[in-house]
C-alpha cells in the first residue's frame, strides 16, 4: 500500500515523456518525408569537397564527410589539450599571486579576474583574433629569432601555429585561467590559517610551504571544481567558429551545409563531444582518485 | 494514574556487533518526569529517539499515547505520534532562514491547519511564558544559546504536545545560560506535563525528576526515585558514574 | 649621503608595508608595473587620439535598442532606464523593511514590464519581437530564461534528490547530457532543428526558441548548484521539521528549499553573468542582439574595418551590465544570509 | 493532479492532431495575404545588398526585391518582417515555414532547385554575379597560380567554399582556406594581411573595395570561377508562390524595358486609359484583362510595385549604382536592349 501511490506517480512520469518523444520522433518523421530530407547516414561516405586549413591527420578535399569530422574533432582536441595546461598555468599562478603578500600582485591578480569574468568569451575570442594577431602590422620577435609573432600567427623555431590556433587557446586559457585562479583562491582559503602559521614559525620558505604544505591540502577542494572548468573549456571550444577555426563544430556546421543533413550532423557532434567528455572526465577521476588516496 | 508510554524488550542496533538499545523496558505514568542518565554511548539518545520514532525500533514494541510502534510500523502511525509529542533537541535546530515567531507558528499553520492570527497569539503567549517575548521578530541567529533554546521549547509546546522529549538540552549552552533553560522546564513540570528528560544535570535531575533511569551499553541498569539514585545507588555502575560526575 | 640613506630606508620600509620584502619580489614587481603601465599608456593613447569613434557615437541608439522601430523607440529607453534606476536604488539606499518589500516587488515586475514595453500589446502598438535587438534583447533574453530555468532547475535538483527510482534516473540522465553539451549546440538544436520537430504549420518565433534553448540548458547547471545548496542543510533541519509533524512536501517547501537557494544564491548569480555573456553567442545564430547588431554595424560600408572601437565598446557594456549584477547579488546575498549560519548553530 | 494529467494528454493530443491536418493544398499565399505581412529572409551584413544603416534600418538590393513583392501582394511596401539570417540557417528556415522568401545572395543552382536537393524554388535572377578573388595591387599576384600555397579568405556556408576548392583542385595547386562565418570577417581578416587574397561573388569584393580606404591598393582578378546567379527563391512545390514571386521580378524587368519609371508611372498610366489602342501597356498596367488576378494578385499589381519601388533599373542605381556607397557597374544586370542578359518573357 506504502509504495503504490509514488509508483503511480513515477509510471506516469515515464508514461508522459514516452508519449512525448513518440510525439516529437512522429513530427520529425513527417517534416523529414515533407521536406524530402529523409534520414540516412550514407552521405558520409562521399567526398567532402571542401578543405581546411588546419589538420593533424592527413586531409584532402576528396577524403569522406566522415573523415573530415573526424579531423574536426582531433582539431578539437588539439585545441582543448594545450589550452588545458596553459589554462591550469595562468590559473593557478593567478590564484596564488591572488594571495601574495605583496599588495600589487594581490591587485593585478584580482583585476585580472575582474575584467576577464565579466566580459563574454566570444567577445574575448574575436578581440584577440582581429585586435590581439591580425592587426600586427610589424612581426614582433619576442625572443630574436626563436619566437616570432606576426599577422601570420606564432613562429616558434620554424614551427607555425596559425592566428586562428594562437588566439583560441590564448583566448580560452585566459578565460578559464581566470575561473581557475577563483578555484585555486578558494581552495587555498579553505586550508585552515594555523597551517600557514605552522610552516612559517617552522622557518620554512613560501615557494615549500605552498608546495609541500598549502597545495596538498587544498587540493581535495580544488580538484571537483577544476574537472568542471576543464569541462567548460571543452565546451566552451567550440566558439573557435567566430575565429575560424576548424573544430568540430565549424566542421559539422559546414558539413550540415553542403549535405543539408542537419538532424543526422547534429547527432554526430552530440556524440564528438559525448566522447571528449569522457575521456577528460575519466582523466580527472584518475587522478582525484590516486592524489586524494595519497594524500587524504 | 495510566501509563503514557510503555516499552517492551526494545533492540536496536546500528551496527552489528553492538546493540544500541538490549532489551529496554519501561513505563512512564502520565504527569511524570523522567530523568535519563548515563555515560555516552550507552543508549539515552537512541531511546529517546525511538519515541516519536525518528529512530526505527528492530525487535520489541512501543505504546505511545495508546498508538502501537514496531518494527513494522508505517509512516502514518508515526506521524500521529509526532503530533502529540514534542521534542526539544541539544543543537536547538531552530530554523535560521525564519523569526522566532515563524519558528513557533510554522507547525501550528501547517500541520494543524490554524489560522494565521490565532497561530500567533499562542506563540506569544508562549514566548512571555518562556520570557522571551521581546525577540518574537529576530532570527535565532541573533539570540544567545539559552534564549535559542527557549524558543526551541516554546515551538515544540505549540502544538500541543501531551509528552515532551528533552535530548540533552543544556549540554550546547554556556554553562551561566543553563539555568534559565532549566527553569523553563521545571515551570512545565510543575504544569503536569509528561516529560522525558536526557541530561547530565544532577541537581536539576534531584529537583525536578520523579524517577531517575540509568543506562549503560545499551541496557537499563537502574530505575528509581532520585533520593534513593544519588545517595545510595544500588548498582556499582552507577556509583563510579555519579563519582565521575560530581569531580 | 646620510640623508639619502635615510630615503632610501624609509623607502624600503614604505616597500615593506606593501608587501614588497625582498629582491626577487621588487624584481617582479618592478616588472610588472612596466608592463602595466606600457599597456595602459598605449591602451589610452589609442581611445583619446587614434581611435574612431564614429562607429560608436553614430549608432549608439542600435546597440541599445536594435532594429526596433524609431518612432516607438522610447519603448525599449524607457525599460532600461527603469531598470538602471532601480539599481542604483537597489545599490546605494541603505533600505529599510518596507522599502525593501517595494524594491523587491518592483524587480519582479520588471520582466512583466519588459515584455509589456518591448511587445507591445492593450493599448500600445504591438511590435514583432523580430524587431528587437541590441542591449535591450540581450536584456529580455537573460531576465526571462533565468526566471524560466530557476523553477526547472528546482525541479531536477528536487527530481535528482529524490527516492522515485524513475524520477531519479530521467532527471539525472537529462542533466548529465545538458551539461555535457556546449551552448552551442543546444541554440543550434533551437534555431535550426526544433522547427523539424514541431507540428505542420506551427512556428515559435526565433526568440522563443532562443529563450527555451537557454533554458533548458541553464536549468541543469542551476539545478547541480541547487542540489549543492540541499546537500548543505544540515540533517538536523529535516529533523526538527519532522519531530513538528510537517510531510515530506512542506519540510521541503518551508525549510529545505528556502536554506538550499540562499547558500545557492552565489554559484546562481555566476550562471545568471554566464547566460547574459553568453547571449552573446546568438550572434552566431542569427540574432541581433549586442554582439549581433554589432556585427551588422561593422558590415555598414561606412564603418568598415573599426573592429577595435566596437569590441572595446562592447567590452565596456558587458562589463558594466555583469558587474552590476554581481552587486545586485551580493547585495542580497549579505540580505538573505544574515540569518542564515549554521556554524552559529553547531 | 487528475487535472493536470488529464490537461496535459489532452494538449498533447491536441498537438498530434495538429500535425495530422497539416496545411498542405493551401498556398502560402494565402497565409501571407492572411497575415497581411511578408516575411523575408536576408543577410543583414552584405553592403549594397542588405545591411543595417545608421537609422537602423535594412537597405539593399535584396531588401528592396522584398518591398516590391509585399507591395504587389499586400499593396504596401512596408509589410514586410525583414528577418536577418546566416548562411548556415537559411535554407531551414525556409523549409520549416519560418520565412515566407529567401531574398539572400543566394545563388541559383541544380542541386539547391531541386526536389532531391534543397527542394527549393527559384525566382529569376536578380543579380548576375561571378566569384572572383581580390588581392593587393603590390603582392603581384596577377593568376590563380601565384596564389599556390597561400592563404585565402572565405566566406564559410557558401558555394564560394567549393568553388574555390573547384577550381585549386583543377588545376592541382594548393591553397589554405580561413573560414569566417561573415562578409565583414572575411573583408577585415584580408584587410588585416591575414590572407594573400579574399574571395566572394565578385560584386562584394567591388562593393568591399569601394569601402576601403584606399581602393586603388586593391585589384580584382579577371579570373571568373563560376558562375553565381543570384535569385530570391521560395519553398518547393508550392507553384502559385513562386509564380507570383516570379512575375513581380519579371515586372520590375518589363518596366524598365518598357522605360516605366517611378516618376513617370502615372503619365503612363493616365496614357494608357486614353489610348485603347495601347493594348500591352494596358495588359502590362492591369487596365485590361486579368493578368494580375490568375497569379492571385491585384490586376494592377505592377502599378503598386512600380510607385513604391520603381522599376529594375531604379532599384539597381539606388542600391550599386554610382550614386551609393558601393557602386557596383550593371555589367550583364543591364536589361538585353542594353547589351545585358535581363530580359522578361511577354506579359500576355
Amino acid at each position: 500500500m506504502r509504495f503504490t501511490k509514488s509508483y503511480i506517480i513515477q509510471y506516469l512520469f515515464l508514461l508522459i515523456i514516452i508519449l512525448f518523444l513518440i510525439l516529437i520522433i512522429n513530427n520529425v518523421h513527417f517534416n523529414l518525408i515533407r521536406t524530402g530530407l529523409g534520414f540516412d547516414f550514407a552521405w558520409l561516405f562521399r567526398p567532402a569537397s571542401f578543405s581546411l586549413a588546419e589538420h593533424i591527420l592527413p586531409y584532402s578535399p576528396s577524403n569522406s564527410f566522415a573523415w573530415a569530422l573526424l579531423v574536426g574533432w582531433t582539431n578539437s582536441l588539439r585545441v582543448i589539450f594545450v589550452a588545458l595546461i596553459f589554462s591550469t598555468i595562468i590559473g593557478i599562478s593567478a590564484g596564488i599571486l591572488g594571495k601574495s603578500h605583496n599588495y600589487i600582485l594581490k591587485f593585478i591578480s584580482r583585476l585580472y579576474i575582474l575584467i576577464i569574468r565579466q566580459t563574454p568569451l566570444l567577445l574575448q575570442l574575436l578581440f584577440w583574433y582581429f585586435v590581439g594577431f591580425l592587426s600586427i602590422r610589424n612581426p614582433v620577435n619576442i625572443i630574436v629569432p626563436i619566437i616570432n609573432i606576426s599577422n601570420q600567427g606564432i613562429n616558434i623555431f620554424g614551427y607555425i601555429l596559425t592566428p586562428e590556433f594562437s588566439s583560441l587557446i590564448i583566448g580560452l586559457s585566459v578565460f578559464t585561467g581566470a575561473y581557475i585562479a577563483e578555484i585555486v583562491r578558494g581552495g587555498l582559503n579553505s586550508v585552515p590559517k594555523g597551517q600557514w602559521e605552522a610552516y612559517k614559525s617552522l622557518g620554512i620558505s613560501d615557494s615549500i610551504g605552498l608546495k609541500d604544505i598549502i597545495i596538498p591540502q587544498a587540493l581535495p577542494a580544488i580538484l571537483p571544481g577544476l574537472t568542471s572548468q576543464y569541462l567548460n573549456l571543452a565546451k566552451n571550444s567550440t566558439l573557435a567558429i567566430a575565429v575560424g577555426y576548424a573544430d568540430i563544430y565549424a566542421v559539422s556546421d559546414t558539413v550540415i551545409n553542403q549535405t543539408g543533413k542537419s538532424i543526422e550532423g547534429f547527432i554526430l557532434l552530440l556524440i564528438g563531444f559525448l566522447f571528449i567528455n569522457l575521456i577528460i572526465s575519466n582523466i580527472m577521476e584518475f587522478f582525484n582518485r590516486n592524489i586524494l588516496k595519497n594524500k587524504a | 494514574m495510566s501509563q503514557t508510554i510503555i516499552a517492551k524488550s526494545l533492540v536496536k542496533s546500528f551496527s552489528q556487533n553492538k546493540l544500541a538499545l538490549n532489551d529496554v523496558s519501561l513505563e512512564v505514568q502520565k504527569g511524570e518526569v523522567l530523568v535519563i542518565m548515563g555515560p555516552s554511548g550507552s543508549g539515552k539518545s537512541t531511546l529517546i529517539r525511538t519515541f516519536n520514532g525518528l529512530e526505527r525500533i528492530d525487535k520489541g514494541e512501543l505504546n505511545i499515547l495508546g498508538l502501537r510502534l514496531n518494527s513494522f510500523s508505517n509512516d502514518e502511525i508515526i506521524k500521529k505520534i509526532r503530533k502529540r509529542v514534542g521534542m526539544v533537541f541539544q543543537q536547538f535546530n531552530l530554523f535560521p532562514h525564519l523569526t522566532v515567531l515563524s519558528n513557533i507558528t510554522l507547525a501550528p499553520i501547517q500541520v494543524q491547519n490554524k489560522d494565521k492570527k490565532h497561530a500567533e497569539k499562542s506563540a506569544y503567549e508562549l514566548l512571555v511564558q518562556m520570557g522571551i517575548e521581546e525577540h518574537a521578530f529576530k532570527y535565532p541567529k541573533q539570540l544567545s544559546g539559552g534564549e535559542q533554546q527557549r524558543v526551541a521549547i516554546a515551538r515544540a509546546l505549540a502544538l500541543n504536545p501531551e509528552i515532551m522529549l528533552f535530548d540533552e538540552p543544556t549540554s550546547a549552552l554556556d554553562p551561566e545560560r543553563v539555568n534559565e533553560v532549566l527553569d523553563a522546564i521545571k515551570s512545565l513540570a510543575k504544569k503536569g506535563m509528561t516529560m522525558i528528560i536526557v541530561t547530565h544535570e544532577i541537581e536539576f535531575a534531584k529537583e525536578a525528576a520523579d524517577r531517575v533511569l540509568f543506562m549503560d551499553e545499551g541496557r537499563v541498569v537502574e530505575i528509581t526515585t532520585p533520593e534513593i539514585f544519588f545517595t545510595n545507588a544500588k548498582n556499582e555502575r552507577s556509583r563510579r558514574f555519579l563519582n565521575q560526575l560530581s569531580k | 649621503m646620510k640623508i639619502i640613506t635615510k630615503d632610501i630606508k624609509f623607502l624600503l620600509f614604505k616597500a615593506r608595508k606593501i608587501g614588497i620584502n625582498n629582491k626577487t619580489d621588487l624584481f617582479i614587481t618592478f616588472i610588472l608595473l612596466v608592463g602595466v603601465f606600457a599597456t595602459l599608456t598605449n591602451f589610452l593613447n589609442w581611445i583619446f587620439f587614434h581611435a574612431n569613434w564614429e562607429v560608436v557615437s553614430r549608432n549608439l541608439n542600435l546597440y541599445i535598442i536594435g532594429t526596433y522601430p524609431k518612432a516607438l523607440s522610447w519603448r525599449p529607453f524607457l525599460w532600461i532606464s527603469i531598470i538602471i534606476l532601480l539599481s542604483f536604488t537597489t545599490l546605494l539606499k541603505k533600505l529599510n523593511y518596507i522599502k525593501k518589500r517595494f524594491i523587491y516587488i518592483c524587480w519582479l515586475l520588471i520582466i512583466p514590464l519588459g515584455i509589456y514595453l518591448l511587445a507591445g500589446g492593450i493599448n500600445i502598438i504591438p511590435i514583432s519581437t523580430n524587431f528587437w535587438g541590441g542591449l535591450s534583447l540581450t536584456l529580455i533574453l537573460t531576465f526571462i530564461s533565468i526566471i524560466i530555468a530557476l523553477p526547472i532547475g528546482i525541479l531536477l535538483a528536487l527530481g535528482r534528490q529524490s527516492n522515485l527510482l524513475i524520477i531519479k534516473k530521467i532527471t539525472s540522465l537529462y542533466i548529465d547530457c545538458m551539461r555535457s553539451v556546449p551552448l552551442i549546440a543546444i541554440l543550434f538544436f533551437g534555431q535550426l532543428l526544433t522547427p523539424l520537430l514541431l507540428p505542420v504549420g506551427m512556428e515559435i518565433n526565433r526568440v522563443i526558441r532562443a529563450i527555451f534553448s537557454f533554458s533548458i540548458f541553464v536549468s541543469a547547471y542551476i539545478s547541480e548548484d541547487i542540489r549543492g545548496g540541499l546537500q548543505s542543510v544540515p540533517q538536523n533541519q529535516i529533523e526538527a521539521a519532522k519531530v513538528l509533524g510537517l510531510n515530506k512536501y512542506q519540510i521541503n517547501k518551508f525549510i529545505v528549499l528556502p536554506q538550499a537557494l540562499i547558500i545557492a544564491i552565489p554559484a546562481l548569480t555566476n550562471q545568471a553573468i554566464g547566460l547574459l555573456q553568453n547571449t552573446s553567442l546568438m550572434a552566431i545564430l542569427g540574432l541581433v542582439e549586442l554582439l549581433g547588431i554589432s556585427r551588422s554595424i561593422l558590415a555598414n560600408p561606412q564603418f568598415i574595418g573599426s573592429h577595435l572601437e566596437v569590441y572595446v565598446w562592447l567590452a565596456l557594456i558587458y562589463w558594466l551590465v555583469c558587474t552590476i549584477i554581481a552587486l545586485l547579488a551580493k547585495k542580497i546575498e549579505r540580505h538573505f544570509s544574515k540569518s542564515l549560519n549554521f556554524q552559529g548553530d553547531l | 493532479m487528475r487535472k493536470l494529467l488529464s490537461s496535459i494528454i489532452g494538449l498533447t493530443l491536441l498537438i498530434s492532431g495538429c500535425s495530422s491536418s497539416n496545411q498542405i493544398g493551401k498556398s502560402r499565399l494565402d497565409i501571407i495575404k492572411q497575415r497581411n505581412q511578408l516575411i523575408c529572409g536576408v543577410s543583414g551584413k552584405i553592403p549594397g545588398f542588405s545591411f543595417l544603416n545608421t537609422n537602423g534600418k535594412y537597405s539593399g538590393l535584396d531588401v528592396d526585391i522584398c518591398k516590391a513583392i509585399s507591395a504587389a501582394f499586400l499593396e504596401s511596401p512596408n509589410n514586410i518582417q525583414l528577418r536577418p539570417l546566416t548562411a548556415a540557417e537559411r535554407f531551414t528556415s525556409l523549409r520549416t515555414g519560418e520565412i515566407d522568401l529567401l531574398s539572400r545572395n543566394t545563388t541559383f543552382n541544380l542541386s539547391r532547385d531541386s526536389q532531391k536537393g534543397n527542394g527549393l524554388s527559384f525566382a529569376p535572377v536578380v543579380f548576375h554575379d561571378g566569384q572572383g578573388l581580390m588581392v593587393k595591387i603590390n603582392s603581384g599576384v596577377k593568376d590563380l597560380k601565384d596564389l599556390s600555397n597561400k592563404s585565402i579568405c572565405v566566406g564559410s556556408g557558401t558555394t564560394t567554399e567549393q568553388n574555390i576548392n573547384d577550381a585549386f583542385e583543377e588545376k592541382s595547386l594548393k591553397y589554405t582556406p580561413i573560414k569566417y562565418q561573415d562578409l565583414n570577417q572575411v573583408i577585415a581578416g584580408y584587410l588585416q594581411g591575414r590572407c594573400a587574397a579574399m574571395t566572394s561573388d565578385r560584386s562584394q569584393l567591388a562593393a568591399a573595395r569601394s569601402s576601403f580606404k584606399n581602393p586603388g591598393n586593391h585589384v580584382i582578378l579577371d579570373n571568373i570561377l563560376s558562375k553565381e546567379p543570384l535569385a530570391p527563391a521560395t519553398v518547393g512545390n508550392d507553384e502559385r508562390l513562386a509564380d507570383a514571386v516570379r512575375w513581380v521580378i519579371y515586372a520590375l524587368i518589363e518596366a524598365e524595358e518598357k522605360g516605366i519609371t517611378q516618376s513617370n508611372i502615372n503619365q503612363k498610366l493616365d496614357l494608357a486609359k486614353d489610348n485603347k489602342g495601347m493594348k500591352p501597356l494596358r495588359r502590362f498596367l492591369g487596365i485590361e484583362g486579368d493578368l494580375g488576378e490568375k497569379l492571385g494578385l491585384a490586376n494592377d499589381f505592377v502599378v503598386k510595385i512600380i510607385k513604391t519601388t520603381g522599376n529594375y533599373g531604379e532599384i539597381y542605381n539606388r542600391n550599386l549604382g554610382p550614386n551609393s556607397q558601393v557602386y557596383i557597374p550593371r555589367g550583364l544586370n543591364q536589361i538585353s536592349k542594353q547589351g545585358g542578359i535581363l530580359i522578361s518573357p511577354p506579359f500576355n
